[in-house]
């Protein structure tokens, strides 16, 4: 890797924010620096780009405050590692981040950072409060998810043909921005993202990719953010629809949320991550019955569940008519649903009949 | 007799049981309930034992006006059978009255007198007389000096039938002595070191007793020598009237049949306490009859519009001369001496009174650290014994070690949110409390006397005196805690200084030096600061009310709770 | 009288002190001390003064051999102001006992003898005469009818200066009445329906007294009728000796000074309890003096030799003719009208003695299931409240309501580990414990007769007693475990029989219900084997005895921590 | 997918094994099965494999006996599934398998399985009693490892480059068996077997694999049956030596010992999974002195890892000599280090340094 423009960029602002401190502190003032607020009331859901972001507030650290000082410090500490790390030419897990810089401060028992817990949040505050995205700052985050379908990726020098992964598929680097990862040759006419690592296997085994035209994609669980970037820019620079495959049940309707406006946690970033146009394919309560899926299949819904379905209902973004609709479904029939459970009906059922209904009736949730 | 050879009567008539009707002596109910008298129980009746002698050992020197050097002797003379012998320097007994104190039960200087003093009933020490003639068969032998005559000995034992002493071998001594000693064996009792202990209960007397010398001589043979912290004499305790705002209907017409007075308006100024001629003038104003009448003529009616008048009145407290207590500086100093605590803090309150008009004050001291607090068996994480919150409770200065959860003065201390004066756990805290009930009249829960009852107006006194100190010893933790804090918050400072200045250094390539020597300044300026503001906050004011307490309190709480709900936002937000 | 202008002696000396040296009576001890009676605390005392009246008044019917019908009325005639009226149709009084009975405190028929009667000390009714006076001025009105004559009415007061009954307004009534009604009026008490109110007290009366009629009037005009299951009049108890087992010299001693007797032997097999001539035969071996003694000439280190010999001779047990207890039968009438439980197990243990020579007898029963145990405000998952244990504590058939945590029933209770008998949780069971001790002299904690003593006999009787019905409700819950176990079974293996059988159809192509068919006799035929089996098991025996609930608990136990061990091996592996 | 010749075998296997318990049926008998035990006395390390084997010790599985009848009824419900299943020539997850098969008991609020932990066993109880494996029972595992270096792998029709995999390497597939999987071109000298993903995005973001001609694999923590096979496979067709990267705590040394003998719990499968000549290259204790490791970067051991550590001490396959002295020297250190660690060191220390040192002087754990 070369140390590109942007990163000489990046790194002359990192300077910046410590001659600023520098300034102060000769001044004998207590130094001081901003950042954005980024608890949730100062979230909020911007209807014209239709992604969760972060708003205008914005709070003060200061050094000499019992409660700022010691993550004044590790802000310092933070800032200085991450340009050494630019100047290397390197990339980095933020766990190794954390252990680049915990050391005991000097006379006492106590270690600059104690958990990664400690640090993340503080990566979390430079992304923001300095602007810069994640990967510009050669933090790789963890990626786990694999795609597969009619397209080729040129990735640095090699060019991987995504319809020659066999049964496994290709796993999503964690950088997939576009200095890195062109996109090319597709033939495809929508992504399907899947919730379900055992799910995306069953179709690509079928390789329902080849069939219906599509791209799978599974992030297995809880996309990271190199998956949601991935369908981000499919969707941007292609013009792909995204069609969400998820459990029927507060979690996963929480993923596809997240795929298709963003995360509290990553608001500052989901322009970048966030795919509006994204629609949820299933699973719905409804299908249970429009499908005939047998009672027993179907999952109780905890106290927990019941919690989070009563959250989600006041979310701004779940406030369309057929989103309340289904969230009332599911309270009154008081269950839910995991993908698998079709396999009741028939071990092809989900690939030959359920998959094919719901996208020739366009039904979808928006 | 031979077996189920009796006749079962059929049924009684009137007349049969008429005729099975007896009377009986109290001496007979006590003999037949000694547990009512703390005298059963073997650990719990040697203690009452000593507890009874010394009593009214203390007693006696109260009123002579002398300091007291008692000596507690306890000789182990067979399986459960032990030996107590109680020696004082006090007044001594005259011949006529031996007998009386330690052979009849309910006779007595105390028990018609509103006075304060340790013994209250004259039911003790006969209750010994007849628990060491009913365990052994022998009597209990007396030798008793006073400033006229040469001393004798007596040997005492009570006839229950007619709760009469019978004294015996009656011996004047050639040696001199002047005070009271008493010898009595009993059987069945047994010696045993522990927390209700005769020596706990004497380390307890001896501190709420700073004037008194005790020494100890246990089965063993081990002496212990508690010896008085002050010298001075407490003054004696003086009669005093009922005060009007406790007395009852039948209180008032039960004096006015023994009184000597003419007319009731000099009956009720004489007979009760603080009622002026302010008063009659208010009480002649709203009773339906004459105040010049004979108050042997006083009908019940009348007596309850006098009651209910003396509800009405605003009376003084009750005289306080009345009651003595041990006096805040020598419970100080007799705690100080024994607890060694790092925190001391000790209130007496104003008098009261309770339902009967009875005055009673109460003294209540908080030890805080040292050696304050019991030793329990639990350790803590690093093998330490564990120090335990104790209790000492007394009342007219007399320990009381039995029947701990029925007492008023442990309810009490229960009740107190003691989390609202910075104790979170005080169960598991260094913490002695002490507290001494004083009264001419104590309410004991049952004749043992081991635990007050918890009257109403005693209740609400108990709870306020605990609060009090629990108020003073807020304002120390606090105190303790900002200091701490401010050296807390330097080091701080420092400490994080120094790697802000390497870090910043590198980032600008800058001299590490020269910034943190800046930063130091910085902080240094900025604690400067901060304790110039706090001086000017302390001078508000150095006592907090309660209404402070709870504010405070009520900050903390709130305070606690926002941190709570903002850790718990935290997870949500890391959840999303 | 002014202020501060009393002296203060500067001390006493021991003649002061003879001067004031004064006796008192045992009414005004109590007067002072009324907590001590049980006849403090606004509801409490409402529901002592009941208890009093009503003891004396089942006493009076079970000593005249009449079924007993007896009226309770409680009127409401101001604030804290009742009025209390109890009738009977006992005996009566004749005119020279109403005031002793209820005007002087410790007469009575039952303190001197040795008879298990509910009343035992003579100070109930008197206590209550003096409770009225106090607080409202008022006599007692009692009016009494016997067989001779016509009924009276008088108005008892009490003197407590002298411990002495005023009798005034006697009045011959004209009416026809044979009983006792008091009317007595009390100030600060409060009628409250709760746990410990005076209708509690009834029902609970009423369960240990089946052959009582009780009526209940209470303020708001509400009638209760407590009807007698059993027409049975008790038998009358009768007054019995001291058991040597339990006597002290101090006993022999007393007894020694009032006996008819002329001869040592004679007073000891007259006095005594089941002395017969081989006893005496033994002592006269073993003593180092003449039994044919003058009695009245016995000497302590004589009466302590017998006692020596009481101790090691083996006498019969207690003669039962004393002791009245209520009956197995008709325990389990009472509780299985009252209580209509699931299980129910009532058991009459043997008499035994206490220290003082006491006997006593222990009834228990225990009532399982159904409207046993008390409601409690818990509620369960689906929002029904939830029972819990209730303890009827009864000494001679009469309820104990106070104190509850101080008794000795409680304790035995808590003392026993009812896990064993399959009781997991004891505080949250549906579970009545019924408990009545009988004796010819109860040992309560206090005058206010609430607790029981924890005396050593009596707790391990307490004890023996629960455990003797824990151990049959114990093969109750285990019976009906086995019959459920059989049910489900069955169900069990049926309902896979029909999925294995459609699972093997499909699997190998064969039919169904041919598969099932066959599945269901073979379930069947090992059924009906293990049913055999377990009846030539039950043949072994009937009666557990403690070391078979051992025996079945340890397994039970060893069974637990087994498939605990399993569980942890199981993570254990699937944690490789 | 077609039906093979095994595939019809083991058809052959599931049916014969129902008519096995309908002639005891038939007969009155109480219809049993035998099974072999699973549980840890019957597990043992064969010392002539060098891997974990299960015993010979079997019990029998009755329908008449109240701790059994559930779980006969399901096992017989199981070997029926499957049979369907393979029948239609489909793959399916365990999970698919839990749903089809869970239904209400007619006339009952019980449901035949109420949970996949009710099936999995099961489905355990079916490979090893009849001796067939998880993968010819059409069952797929999840796998959740990446994989990349100089070699070609041929699956179904599709051929895949592994140098060609950009930054995300190929996902490696559930059944990587050889009628599925071919591995071809291989040019490679030895496999690195990394415990952690994030330290294996370095490995392939650096192209460690090009500079030091291997093949680097991670199963993302606890590797699944399909990279242990692959890793074998590797091993066994291939010659190459695998040595394992691991933190070095109980944890990695417990992974590292599943990759060499195998787990208990797969017992009875283990010559189709464990690679018994793989070394362990990575991190020991003593690493630390060696590479002068900072202490602050290393952690305290907790209760939790001194009880594993006292269990691996007496573990036969961990009585050599090296690995006692590791244990001890853990032990008498009290920490324990993670692979990020080294980051202290420099964010290249651990391709550049500490791993061809290693290498080069053959510093191994057997």
């Amino acid at each position: 890797m070369e140390i590109t423009k942007r990163d000489k960029e990046v790194m002359k602002i990192l300077t910046e924010m410590g001659e600023a401190l520098n300034s102060q502190i000769k001044k004998g003032e207590n130094p001081t620096y901003k950042l954005p607020v980024r608890t949730l009331n100062n979230v909020f859901f911007d209807k014209k780009t239709q992604t969760i972001r972060l708003g205008d507030k914005t709070s003060e650290r200061q050094f000499i405050n019992v409660a700022h000082a010691r993550k004044f410090m590790q802000t310092v500490l933070v800032a200085n590692e991450i340009k050494k790390v630019i100047h290397e030419a390197a990339t980095v897990s933020i766990r190794d981040l954390y252990y680049a810089l915990k050391h005991t401060i000097a006379d006492t028992n106590e270690n600059t950072f104690e958990e990664q817990a400690d640090s993340d949040p503080i990566i979390e505050d430079v992304e923001c409060s300095l602007n810069v995205l994640r990967e510009e700052l050669h933090l790789g985050a963890s990626s786990k998810g694999v795609i597969s379908g009619d397209m080729k990726i040129k990735d640095g020098k090699d060019t991987i043909d995504l319809t020659k992964m066999g049964s496994g598929g290709w796993g999503v680097p964690s950088n997939v921005e576009p200095d890195r990862i062109e996109i090319k040759d597709i033939n495809a006419e929508y992504v399907l993202f899947i919730e379900k690592d055992a799910v995306w296997k069953r179709f690509n085994e079928d390789q329902y990719w080849k069939q219906h035209k599509c791209i799978i994609l599974t992030g297995r669980g809880q996309p990271s953010r190199a998956e949601r970037r991935l369908a981000q820019r499919l969707n941007k620079e292609f013009g792909l629809p995204i069609y969400a495959l998820m459990d029927a049940d507060p979690w996963g309707m929480y993923i596809y949320s997240v795929i298709k406006q963003g995360s509290i946690s990553l608001s500052y970033s989901e322009d970048r991550l966030a795919t509006p146009s994204t629609k949820f394919i299933g699973l719905t309560t409804r299908d249970v019955e429009t499908f005939k899926i047998p009672k027993e299949v179907t999952i109780k819904l905890n106290a927990e569940d019941h919690k989070r379905l009563g959250e989600m209902k006041s979310y701004e973004w779940f406030k369309k008519k057929e989103w309340q609709d289904e969230f009332a479904n599911m309270k009154e029939k008081n269950y839910k649903l995991e993908l698998e459970a079709l396999s009741k009906k028939g071990i092809r059922f989900i690939t030959e009949e359920y998959l094919p209904q719901k996208i020739r009736s366009k039904d979808f949730l928006p | 007799m031979a077996e189920d050879e009796k006749p079962v009567p059929a049924g009684m008539t009137a007349e049969d049981i008429s005729k099975e009707f007896k009377e009986h002596s109290v001496a007979e109910f006590f003999k037949k309930n000694m547990q009512m008298l703390g005298l059963t129980g073997k650990i719990k009746a040697l203690t009452t034992i000593v507890h009874e002698y010394m009593s009214n050992s203390l007693d006696a020197c109260e009123e002579a006006h002398i300091l007291p050097d008692i000596e507690v002797q306890i000789n182990e003379i067979g399986n459960e059978q032990y030996e107590v012998i109680v020696k004082d320097n006090g007044p001594g007994l005259t011949e006529e009255t031996v007998g009386k104190a330690f052979g009849k039960l309910l006779a007595g200087t105390k028990f018609h007198r509103m006075i304060q003093m340790r013994g209250q009933q004259g039911i003790g020490s006969s209750g010994c007389t007849m628990l060491s003639q009913m365990t052994t068969g022998k009597p209990t032998q007396v030798i008793t000096g006073t400033s006229k005559g040469p001393p004798i000995s007596v040997e005492v034992t009570i006839d229950p039938k007619n709760n009469a002493p019978k004294v015996d071998n009656l011996v004047i001594l050639k040696k001199e002595f002047k005070g009271t000693a008493v010898k009595a064996k009993f059987k069945g009792v047994k010696f045993v070191n522990s927390e209700s202990s005769p020596l706990e209960y004497l380390r307890r007397t001896a501190i709420a007793n700073p004037h008194a010398k005790i020494t100890f001589i246990d089965p063993a043979g081990t002496k212990t020598v508690f010896d008085r912290t002050s010298k001075q004499i407490p003054a004696r305790p003086t009669e005093i009237q009922p005060h009007p705002r406790g007395v009852s209907v039948d209180d008032v017409m039960t004096l006015s049949k023994t009184t000597k007075s003419k007319k009731i308006a000099s009956f009720l100024r004489e007979e009760f306490d603080r009622v002026g001629d302010k008063a009659i003038e208010e009480i002649t104003k709203h009773v339906s009859f004459d105040l010049n009448k004979d108050p042997h003529q006083l009908q019940w009616d009348e007596a309850e519009e006098i009651v209910a008048q003396f509800k009405k009145i605003e009376f003084l407290a009750p005289r306080t001369d009345g009651l003595r207590p041990i006096g805040e500086e020598r419970v100080q100093k007799s705690l100080k001496s024994i607890v060694e605590p790092e925190f001391l803090e000790v209130a007496t309150r104003k008098p009261q009174v309770y339902a009967g008009g009875f005055p009673f004050q109460i003294e209540v001291a908080l030890a805080y650290g040292g050696n304050a607090g019991r030793m329990s068996t639990d350790k803590d994480e690093e093998g330490q014994s564990v120090r335990k919150i104790e209790i000492m409770r007394f009342a007219n200065n007399v320990p009381l070690l039995f029947d701990t959860g029925g007492c008023a003065i442990t309810k009490a201390v229960q009740s107190v949110d003691w989390k609202r004066y910075g104790m979170r756990d005080i169960e598991n805290a260094p913490l002695t409390i002490f507290v001494n009930l004083i009264s001419v009249h104590v309410p004991y829960t049952s004749a043992g006397k081991q635990a007050l009852s918890d009257e109403e107006a005693i209740m609400e006194e108990l709870r306020l005196s605990l609060m009090e100190v629990g108020r003073k010893m807020f304002r120390y933790i606090g105190f303790r805690k900002r200091e701490e804090e401010k050296q807390k918050k330097r080091k701080l400072f420092y400490k994080y200084a120094t790697e802000v200045a390497i870090g910043l250094a590198e980032l600008t390539g800058k001299k590490k030096e020269e910034i943190e020597a800046k930063l130091h300044d910085i902080v240094l300026r900025h604690l400067k600061l901060e304790e110039a503001q706090e001086a000017k906050q302390q001078q508000k004011g150095s006592e907090l009310s309660e209404e402070e307490v709870e504010k405070e309190y009520q900050k903390r709480v709130q305070k606690e709770e926002k941190e709570k709900a903002k850790k718990k936002k935290k997870l949500t937000v890391q959840e999303e």
